[in-house]
């Protein structure tokens, strides 16, 4: 049997890989990517919490289920507002599109 | 087939064991399965497009005419080849996978044919790539090009057989 | 038997089977497009052309393998693989009888939905990868294509597992014992298999691989076995779906007489042969009355299969009213595909 | 090693690359693909924790749609030639921060005591469904609704030229 532990951890690496993807990265695509890979290490802590932990129910899948679903319409939303920033700007690079930042 | 560095390894064996007759086994697989290149330059090209329409039937033969130069075996040059055009041609032939073939259909593409003093015009598509079949016609008959192919699919198979033999 | 002998055992016997049948369905092809056209087809490799396949894939075999300077060396070596091995994947759960089945699972149909949307991955890797342009534009139309069809191709399978209340292909093919589905939902069958068509590039869909506007599309730039991969799977593929629709929609291997197996293959094959004469009846269509037909006429009609399904389970309607209204629905939509084509070009 | 803890490991292994492929890539299209390797072995991973429903939901979501979307916009921005443009002045700072992060979380995933059931079990993909419909039901429409306005959404914000 594989610790609950290891699990947890490889969802650990896994959303620290994100965090520095999100920070690290300027395309705005490259951006959203890491942001689904810290989606997916969630859903990998609650999918493992709903198999080992002591409980009736199953929220984990369910919930796991429910952030699939907004992670598509993230994904739908961000993806045609990227595309319209480069219709008007010519440039996916987010440190570029900053005028609303001061 | 030509192997690079095959030769040492072909040295090595006796003749005609092993390597002449799966030579010869690939080139009836190679001859069965001639895929030309769909393209055409002049008024041969009409002629050709009637080859492989119902009434003579290229297919019968196994060739069946494919689009892209990667996936190709045979070339028909059926036409005048211009200066202006014979870039692409070459081209065209360098892109093909080896083994392939070049079949020079009509006189334009085998001296010019009545274009032979035009200055414009390439003198003979042997100029620019290796042909291994001519087929004279102004235009060739579908008859000739079907008789161009069965050649070819000897030249194949004898080629493979020589190739065993004598070096 | 250890357990890793037996998983080789079948997953080889069905790489074999499958390999052997594409062999088949190639020169059936050519045999079956040539009769309809007049001609003969392949006459001189072995008796009828029957070993013309054989001699093509020897030939592949044996080509030059090519690979663009520009290429991304990566995704254009991969992507024959990404493409083949999804598609192969389908074959786990696809059962010939009741015991002939790599592994009947219990999310079969899903299973199938599932892993088939991958291969198109293989399609855009392939088409970025040449570094070629017609490359890139037909993996775009192909992904654009896969993409659109697959939503009334799910919702047409969604309308059999609601009738069946179970996604296991096994329970769902025994449930037609007496009336296939086919009779059941005619509305759901026409759906099927036009979307079927969509997803397997074949005419007159084919605008992927348009031979005369992209010049073969993502496989342009493919050579020697690496193409032949690509051409594999898009046989096996083939015979995929048809293998699908032959099970959810007539009723597999349940019918009398005949061994099992062979009802299953005989109507796989009669499914195989309607898509061929498509495509060597029909032209080819536009891309925008392409996408203007699955977002406008199957998607709409997807939900309506759905929702008439849902009635019949809900109100326990007797069945012959539901084939009624399924096939009014399917041949008032026919007509109005007829009678209102596609719209002007912009 | 049991079979399902060699799975596990490697597995978790091509996750890992795959995300270190997404962050690290110098060619976007490279992390895409990257990005799908990571996904279907996090897919391999719920098969591992008995939630084969959830499986398949992860390949069909994600495969066939997400990465596709993703691929089908790089490909219409054509962004990042060079790699400068990729990244961040501020790729130390998040070097750093993503270390902590990862260090005290695993060091805190060690550290808590887990009410552990008896073993791992999963759920029966109908049960699933049933409290999907019954127990969830006001989530799941509320769910769906965010995927139609996020539809009407991409459509209205994407479309070329308002009229």
């Amino acid at each position: 049997m594989i610790p609950l532990e290891h699990f947890l951890t490889l969802s650990g690496i896994l959303f620290s890989l994100g965090l520095f993807g999100v920070l690290a990265r300027r395309n705005a695509v490259l951006i959203l990517m890491s942001i689904e890979l810290m989606l997916n290490a969630v859903n990998i802590n609650l999918v493992a919490f709903s198999a080992y932990l002591v409980s009736t129910e199953f929220v984990g899948q369910v919930f796991a289920l429910f952030v699939i679903v907004v992670a598509a319409a993230e994904v739908g939303l961000a993806l045609s507002i990227i595309i319209a920033i480069y219709r008007s700007r010519a440039t996916s690079n987010v440190d570029e599109v900053d005028l609303m930042k001061w | 087939m030509e192997v690079k560095g095959a030769e040492g390894f072909y040295q090595g064996l006796p003749r005609n064991i092993l390597i002449a007759k799966t030579d010869e086994l690939f080139a009836l697989a190679r001859k069965s399965s001639l895929w030309p290149l769909t393209f055409g330059l002049a008024c041969c090209a009409i002629e050709m497009i009637a080859t492989y329409m119902a009434h003579h039937d290229l297919d019968r033969f196994g060739v069946l005419p494919w689009p892209s130069p990667r996936q190709a075996d045979v070339m028909i040059v059926a036409g005048t080849v211009t200066k202006k055009m014979s870039r692409a041609v070459k081209l065209l032939y360098q892109q093909m996978p080896m083994p392939k073939w070049v079949i020079a259909m009509g006189n334009c593409s085998i001296n010019g044919g009545p274009f032979a003093s035009y200055s414009r015009v390439i003198q003979g598509v042997d100029l620019i790539v290796p042909v291994d079949i001519y087929v004279p016609g102004c235009p060739p008959r579908p008859e000739a090009l079907m008789d161009a192919i069965m050649k070819l699919q000897d030249k194949i198979a004898q080629d493979a057989h020589r190739n065993g033999k004598a070096k | 038997m250890p357990w890793y002998v037996d998983i080789t055992a079948r997953v080889g016997a069905m790489l074999i089977f499958l390999i052997l049948t594409v062999l088949a369905l190639v020169w059936l092809e050519r045999k079956f497009a040539g009769r309809i056209q007049m001609r003969l087809g392949p006459m001189r490799t072995g008796y009828q052309g029957l070993l013309q396949s054989l001699a093509d894939a020897v030939k592949l075999l044996l080509k030059e393998d090519l690979r663009p300077a520009n290429a991304d060396r990566w995704a254009f070596q991969m992507a024959p693989f990404v493409v083949f091995v999804p598609i192969f994947l389908i074959f786990v759960t696809i059962p010939f009888s009741r015991e002939l089945v790599i592994r009947n699972l219990d999310m079969g149909l899903f299973y199938i939905i599932a892993v088939s949307g991958l291969s198109i991955v293989g399609i855009v890797m392939a088409g970025w990868g040449s570094d070629n342009k017609y490359a890139l534009l037909g993996a775009v139309r192909s992904a654009a294509q896969m993409i659109s069809y697959e939503l009334p191709l799910v919702l047409a399978l969604l309308g059999i597992a609601m009738q069946a209340s179970s996604l296991n292909l096994v329970t769902i093919v025994e449930q037609q014992r007496f009336l296939p589905n086919l009779f059941m939902q005619p509305l759901g069958f026409t759906l099927f298999m036009v979307a079927a068509l969509a997803e397997l590039h074949r005419s007159p869909f084919d605008i992927p691989v348009a031979e005369s506007e992209v010049v073969g599309g993502p496989f342009i730039e493919y050579s020697g076995i690496r193409w032949g991969i690509f051409y594999l799977s898009e046989y096996v593929n083939l015979v995929a779906v048809a293998a699908l629709a032959s099970l959810v929609f007539l009723g597999g291997w349940e019918w009398p007489l005949l061994p099992p197996a062979a009802w299953f293959l005989v109507k796989t094959f009669a499914l195989i042969m309607v898509i061929m004469w498509v495509r060597a009846t029909l032209p080819r269509l536009r891309i925008d009355q392409l996408m203007d037909f699955a977002w406008k006429i199957l998607l709409p009609l997807a939900f309506v299969n759905i929702f008439i399904v849902g009635l019949y389970r809900l109100y326990q309607w007797p069945t012959w009213t539901v084939s009624l209204i399924s096939l009014a629905m399917a041949i008032v939509a026919a007509a109005t595909v007829y009678h209102f084509p596609g719209g002007e070009r912009r | 090693m049991t079979g399902a803890q060699f799975l596990f490991y490697a597995l978790g292994l091509a996750t890992v690359m795959g995300g270190l492929g997404v962050v690290l890539s110098r060619n976007v299209v490279h992390s895409a693909l990257a990005l799908l390797l990571s996904l279907i072995a996090v897919a391999g991973i719920y098969v591992l924790l008995y939630a084969e429903f959830l499986a398949l939901v992860q390949v069909l979501i994600y495969g066939g749609a997400i990465v596709i979307l993703l691929l089908f916009v790089l490909m219409l921005t054509r962004s990042g030639e060079s790699p400068l443009v990729l990244d961040n002045p501020q790729k130390p700072v998040a070097l750093v921060v993503s270390l902590l992060f990862m260090a005290i979380a695993i060091v805190s995933f060690f550290l808590t005591r887990w009410k552990l059931a008896q073993a791992p079990r999963g759920v029966d993909f109908s049960v699933l469904g049933g409290s999907l419909f019954q127990d969830w039901v006001l989530p799941f429409e509320v769910a769906s609704l965010v995927l139609l306005v996020a539809l009407m959404g991409a459509i209205i914000i994407a479309r070329e030229s308002p009229q």
